[in-house]
């Protein structure tokens, strides 16, 4: 240990309090767990309940998991929703069913990587234009992920012409509406993809990379890292997060059309912040994301199943996400 | 060569869509130039595009208002440069349409698709009194569309009233809004069916999306019965509006169990005939829009309930999709 | 200003502040004597700094309590502390790049124009006062300049012009001079006493031992977080001064250099910078084993023409060879892939990621070394070589996990010369190295230098301290005004002929 | 911006180019009035035209103003939308005719200013909210307004219980929809909130600790600025511009809905970066700001003048604004 434990240092906080004062989102995330078993008298940690909430989140983990990194590395994204929109609805566009006539390619059969391919490629074109808009444009990532997601909303409504693209063969639903076991698909795609974000965060050198731009862009390009370059990765392995989101959504929901996923930028942005993804950058880990996640679903499940007043919900939405972030914030308040 | 300003409320909704799009179609048989403007749901859009459109030299208007009490404010306007209207989907005022006689509604109210749902579910039950409640009780879940807005209003209330009226009680079970969104839709309905499980027996929607939304959340439950007797392989019915092409061929596969079609075709024909006629100088009270003659008695519902105006009413009917007809609504 | 009768105008009884981790200080007692320069010396991480911070309000202390001119204070801000008559000059800049001189030096307390009830700013008057501030201090800066387009030295002297102006009766200097060249020194000593003249007490807190002796009138040593003594700088001499420091015995100043200077290693001829102000025609060359000193006065560009080198700026002509090998350096990348390495002058702002561990802070230049066949990261050996490197350079760190920004200024920059050792490079470009260093680190620093050169490796080093360069240098390049002058050996380098050629203007 | 003469010695850029370079914002915005000029034969340039485009950005104008400040001092709001709706609604519920039924307060007849008190209030409200997250909560600004969007819009709802608050008094109409001579009164308006602001920021103290703020809020809070206050205090100034915003629209539509106002956040923010004001704060002037607004608002209107496919429309304002500001961060580029 280089620390010089002499006179200067202390030993660091140890069992539980220093537990929750590091973990501030995972103590929140089980608060309103509790909270919410007490509520519906312990009927929300039955399983199908469980299941529920991991097949809601499912989606919005993989956008969140792509802007998390994001704003890792200082960024922020406001295209996902029109992104993942417009992925959902090429990728269904190629797994209509034959025999639907109103189909974009009525009487075409594809086949059943076709769309996830196409998902996934729109998706990644959208986070590498974000990329090079940021790195190599110098935009702010707030003005060009903004500009990009008109353009992602133009280029969905003329692909649609604003029609829902439905009726897609079973097949393909299957992938995203099927179970293994008990164990809903979707929930496992998450976990491999936490996995692969995880390996990438920790035990990558770009992973590293990316906490470092986030954390002072200018020391990272002295430090020898191409920063442009690691900017166009971030933003196109989130693009192809946002893919996969879209194409996972269009199965699960049998349908795409003008509104799907509309709003989800703020949604995965507000989740990762709970999870303690700092906007000023270079702060964050997978696990955080997903607690992050899990909390905002949480609150919206609850209160779809406790039947809490439309009007009211947001009014409390609103309040938790703000206590949420205010608590984890604190624990860096002391330093500043 | 005669021009037609079309004033759209949002060209995202497939309706309002299909509304244009058939306005184009006209248009372009007519030999018109016609001047399609969308405002995204923004009335103060509206409002500056209609501007634009009258320092253009544009008089007469086709008009999908984002709100009803926008109306009168947009005729006014429009009456001051010797022009004309007709407003389709969501309905002008009775003030909107006294402004002048060159002021026409041309459309089927909003909540005559919540009626002819309650219409629907009345059937349902009476052919299977036995899903009903004791005491004639529905047990409804509601997927509303974004709150505020007009056909969210209206459809639910018109639903809700009619059942009532068809002396049926009422149980809102859960009630919450899904913007329109099938995957919002399936994700309240994933939390309601773990929460009410057999506590509700039909689920109505304000639309299509939410219903499909519905649909493929009640499957992936498993929420499902052997046959199709009752023309839904769904343990209870689901109820959208729409009737998209989706929607139809859910219920080709017995899984929507009804939807309501608001004419897009009927509404943009009526309107645009009308402004037409009124761009050629060839409107003169009691004229035919696409076969349709104007309301000549008062209804219950506004405009079309104030004698003044009543001759600027052209009611373009909505119609239920059910079993029976729904075929006839695919295209081929 | 001078409050007669009082012995001290400044005391500062029993502080204590601890951070997370970190006892900062430990009672510690301070008191200070107005019309006195009051040295504060210690080791990096002592907790000069964070006393001085205390002062200031921008911490408040844990215990203790702070009289000043007699009276019992207790400042909540640093506006508090600005109103009762203390100003600081900070140890890390602090201004606003993007607004004017003038703005920067009268913010938070612009003067003001009455219009009715309604209060402007009046901004002939702080242009008219901002031209008087500079020439008082003999200094010159356009008032209506940006911050940011600034040297960093003449930012520096922003600092201090802003510090004087506020007619304080203590001004606190946290390393004022790190950024600046020994002219530039002599300037602030003499503002400094003619504050003292005016019975201002000054609290200066260096690293340089020399100013020490020609400015304090008395100096503290702090410890570990622990006050150690106060003595007038009369009674004591610098070996005693650098004991009570580090607490152990340090006789020698600089290590021994005993390398054979080998083969050439980087040859850069008639390089230009692409900035037509900056450096041009520049020629020099760099063998193995040896050190080359480049000196200057502030603004000879020595920063820009290393920078260059490392490929973080355009040149316009010229061409830089490796081993004989033509290169092309267009960005730090392909300068590292050549095995330059290049510690930066300006620490917050190109060098740490002040959330980030030590551990990355150090490992974050060498990552692609530490890959194993799957290119996954070692972070193992990674660990065990940043916390190698650390150790030997004694940087004094809670743990390897802390946030660097925990650290003290010194330690910081210890940990960004661990991170370029961990590349191994074959040429290490270093500029100002030891800015903001105790006396001690820095002997372990040019121990590790004379290592590296030992070991066959090149270093380049700017630095604006004339014994360092002479101290440490084979050869000295000087430059002026982006023109090379000259270039001495060792045995001609001294304070005079360096300075000579620094100033030989066209 | 310098360039060389013979013996080496710089002298600044004079005449066109240099102000071209200095004044993008400008460049841009002329560029494109001129290009629409030609592509409408001119009939853009008259003042029937002119004046429509005034109408139409004037309420956006003061959103852009408030947020702008905001940006300057490094934040961002993103509750703008949903707090001008609830303002709308609010200072419409109080500007209601007394013989319209259906209205909130029915049969009650409110003196004229009382909407625009109870509106400016609720804005101003909102606006403190947001400004004692941020400062003492020490909550990103991003997610704090996020929280008080959701917050606005769920007691819009429940205010509202989601109709429509129509039927205005003309006298309450009148104040929006007036004009003087030519002049459109919200015109007017615009104008003298620009001289507020524009006092404000360059010759009030206030002013200057926003940009001080926004530029290095360390620096300042050791130049004794009260960083916290003086961020609650440009947040209050933004809401109170919502406030008046919201009051105006009200009168302009003759009504107020949920829907009132949805997304005028990410217009505003839009207008004022393609205005010049830095996202990394300490950057914008009043003018860049309004400059920033009519280029929007010129996009727009001309689009819907020549009547460009609304689906295509959002590429085209997509692609417009990312090169806009792309153009604006090339003055920048040097500097990094
Ligand atoms: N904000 C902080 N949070 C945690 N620890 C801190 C903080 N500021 C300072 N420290 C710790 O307090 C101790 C004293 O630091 P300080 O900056 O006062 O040292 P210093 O004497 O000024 O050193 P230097 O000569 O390097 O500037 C160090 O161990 C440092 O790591
Ligand atoms: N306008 C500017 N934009 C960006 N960086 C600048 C600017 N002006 C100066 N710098 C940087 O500030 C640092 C110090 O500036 P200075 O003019 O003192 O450089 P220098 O003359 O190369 O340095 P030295 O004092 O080491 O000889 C250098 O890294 C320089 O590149
Ligand atoms: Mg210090
Ligand atoms: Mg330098």
């Amino acid at each position: 240990m280089a620390a010089k434990t002499a006179a200067g240092t202390i030993e660091p906080k140890k069992g539980l309090r220093a537990f929750i004062s590091k973990n501030t989102n995972l103590v929140t995330f089980v608060s309103l767990a509790i909270l919410l078993g007490l509520l519906t008298r312990g009927r929300s940690f039955e399983w199908p309940s469980v299941r529920n909430l991991m097949i809601a989140e499912s989606v919005r983990a993989f956008a969140a998991l792509g802007v998390g990194m994001i704003i890792i590395t200082r960024g922020i994204d406001l295209s996902i929703g029109y992104v993942v929109c417009l992925v959902a609805s090429v990728a269904a566009s190629f797994a209509q069913t034959s025999d639907y006539t109103a189909a974009l390619y009525a009487g075409r059969d594809f086949p059943l990587w076709l769309p996830f391919l196409a998902g996934i490629i729109t998706g990644g074109l959208f986070g590498l234009l974000n990329g090079v808009l940021v790195a190599y444009g110098r935009l702010p990532a707030f003005i060009a992920t903004l500009g990009t997601m008109s353009v992602a909303r133009g280029f969905q409504l003329i692909y649609t012409k604003a029609a829902v693209v439905g009726s897609l063969k079973d097949s393909y639903k299957t992938i995203s509406q099927g179970s293994l076991g008990p164990i809903p698909n979707l929930a496992l795609y998450v976990a491999a993809a936490c996995v692969v974000i995880w390996v990438l965060l920790r035990h990558t050198k770009r992973g590293t990379n990316f906490y470092a731009i986030g954390g002072n862009a200018m020391a990272a390009r002295v430090s020898g890292i191409n920063v442009e370059r690691e900017t166009v990765a971030v933003y196109t392995y989130a693009g192809i997060l946002y893919g996969i989101a879209g194409c996972l959504l269009a199965g699960r929901l049998g349908l795409a059309n003008a509104l799907t996923a509309n709003g989800m930028e703020l949604d995965a942005i507000a989740a990762v912040t709970v999870g303690g993804v700092s906007q000023t950058g270079g702060v964050g880990t997978m696990s955080g994301m997903v607690i992050g996640v899990l909390t905002l679903g949480i609150i919206n499940y609850g209160m779809t199943y406790l039947g809490v007043d439309s009007y009211y919900q947001l009014l409390v939405k609103g309040f938790i996400i703000i206590a949420a972030v205010y608590f984890d914030m604190k624990k860096y308040a002391r330093r500043s | 060569k005669p021009v037609i300003g079309a004033l759209i409320r949002n060209l995202d909704e497939q309706f309002v869509a299909d509304y244009a799009a058939n306005l184009k179609v006209l248009a372009a048989k007519a030999g018109v130039e016609l001047k399609l403007l969308d405002s995204r749901s923004d009335q103060a859009t509206q409002l500056d595009q209609l501007n634009t459109l009258i320092t253009q030299g544009v008089k007469y208007f086709v008009i999908v208002p984002n709100q009803t009490e926008a109306t009168e404010q947009m005729a006014k306007a429009i009456k001051a440069v010797g022009g004309g209207a007709a407003f389709s989907n969501i309905q002008p005022s009775v003030a909107a349409l006294k402004v002048g006689p060159n002021f026409f509604l041309a459309s089927s109210p909003e909540s005559v698709a919540g009626s002819i749902q309650a219409d629907i579910i009345d059937n349902y039950f009476k052919k299977n009194p036995a899903a009903l409640a004791p005491g004639k009780t529905i047990n409804a879940l509601f997927l509303l569309g974004q709150l505020g807005h007009p056909a969210q209003k209206y459809r639910t209330e018109a639903v809700k009233n009619g059942l009532k009226a068809k002396g049926y009680k009422l149980n809102v079970i859960a009630e919450d809004t899904a913007n329109w969104k099938p995957d919002e839709a399936q994700q309240k309905m994933d939390a309601w069916i773990a929460a009410y499980n057999g506590k509700f027996n039909i689920v109505i929607t304000n639309n299509d999306g939410m219903a499909l939304g519905a649909v493929e959340s009640l499957l992936t439950a498993k929420y499902t019965k052997a046959d199709a007797k009752d023309g839904t392989i769904l343990k209870v019915p689901v109820l959208g509006v729409d009737a998209t092409q989706v929607a139809l061929k859910s219920m080709a596969e017995d899984k929507l169990y009804a939807t309501v079609l608001q004419d897009s075709v009927g509404q943009s024909s009526t309107a645009f005939e009308l402004a037409l006629a009124m761009a050629t100088g060839k409107y003169k009270p009691g004229f035919k829009a696409w076969g349709l003659s104007p309301e000549t008695k008062p209804g219950s519902e506004a405009p079309a309930n104030d004698a003044a105006v009543i001759g600027q009413c052209y009611l373009v009917p909505f119609k239920a999709v059910t079993k029976e007809n729904y075929k006839s609504f695919m295209t081929k | 200003m001078s409050d007669a009768g009082l012995e001290y105008v400044l005391e500062m009884v029993g502080i204590s502040k601890s951070f997370p981790g970190v006892h900062a200080l430990d009672k510690v007692t301070l008191r200070v004597k107005p019309g006195m320069v009051h040295a504060l010396m210690g080791e990096n991480g002592a907790g000069k700094s964070t006393l001085m911070k205390c002062l200031f309000g921008i911490y408040r202390e844990d215990e203790g309590e702070i009289i000043l001119k007699g009276s019992r204070s207790k400042f909540h801000s640093a506006k508090d502390a600005l109103e009762a008559g203390v100003s600081m000059i900070h140890q890390e800049l602090s201004n606003v790049p993007e607004r004017s001189v003038s703005e920067n030096i009268w913010l938070g307390r612009e003067p003001l124009r009455r219009i009715g009830i309604l209060k402007f700013l009046d901004h002939r008057k702080m242009h008219d006062d901002t031209s008087v501030l500079m020439k008082s201090l003999d200094m010159d800066i356009n008032s209506s300049e940006r911050m940011g387009g600034l040297s960093i030295s003449k930012q520096q002297a922003c600092e201090i012009a802003k510090a004087v102006s506020y007619d304080a009766s203590v001004v606190v200097m946290d390393e004022p001079s790190s950024s600046l060249t020994e002219t530039e020194t002599a300037h602030l000593f003499k503002i400094i006493r003619n504050l003292t003249a005016k019975g201002v007490a000054v609290i200066y807190i260096s690293h340089k031992m020399s100013e020490i002796f020609q400015i304090a009138d008395e100096v503290s040593i702090m410890r570990d977080g622990k006050m150690i003594g106060t003595h007038p700088v009369a009674d004591i001499d610098e070996d005693a001064l650098i004991k009570l420091m580090v607490g152990r015995d340090n006789t020698h100043r600089f290590p021994p250099v005993e390398s054979r200077i080998g083969e050439l290693r980087l040859q850069v001829k008639g390089l230009c910078s692409s900035n037509p102000r900056s450096f041009r025609n520049v020629n020099f060359e760099l063998r193995r084993g040896e050190i080359l000193g480049i000196g200057g006065l502030v603004g000879a560009q020595r920063t820009e023409l290393v920078v260059s080198i490392f490929g973080l700026r355009q040149v316009s002509a010229g061409e830089i060879l490796v081993d004989g090998e033509r290169v092309l350096v267009r960005s730090p990348r392909d300068a590292i892939a050549k095995g330059i390495a290049l510690i930066t002058e300006d620490r917050r702002g190109s060098g740490i990621f002040p959330l980030l561990s030590v551990t990355i802070n150090t490992a974050v230049a060498s990552l692609g070394s530490y890959l194993n066949v799957a290119r996954f990261l070692e972070h193992r050996k990674i660990e065990a070589e940043s916390q190698k490197l650390n150790e030997a350079l004694r940087t004094k760190t809670p743990s390897m996990a802390t946030q660097i920004q925990n650290l003290s200024g010194g330690n910081q920059q210890k940990v960004l010369v661990s991170r370029w050792l961990m590349t191994m490079p074959d040429i290490l470009i270093m500029d100002e190295p030891t800015r903001g260093i105790d006396v001690g680190a820095k002997y372990e620093i040019y121990s590790i230098m004379a290592d590296l050169a030992r070991n066959g490796k090149s270093i380049i080093m700017v630095s604006s301290e004339m014994p360092e360069l002479i101290g440490m240098s084979h050869r000295v390049m000087v430059l002026c005004a982006g023109r090379h002058t000259g270039t001495l050996e060792k045995s001609e380098a001294t304070q005079e002929s360096i300075m000579r050629l620094a100033t030989q203007f066209e």
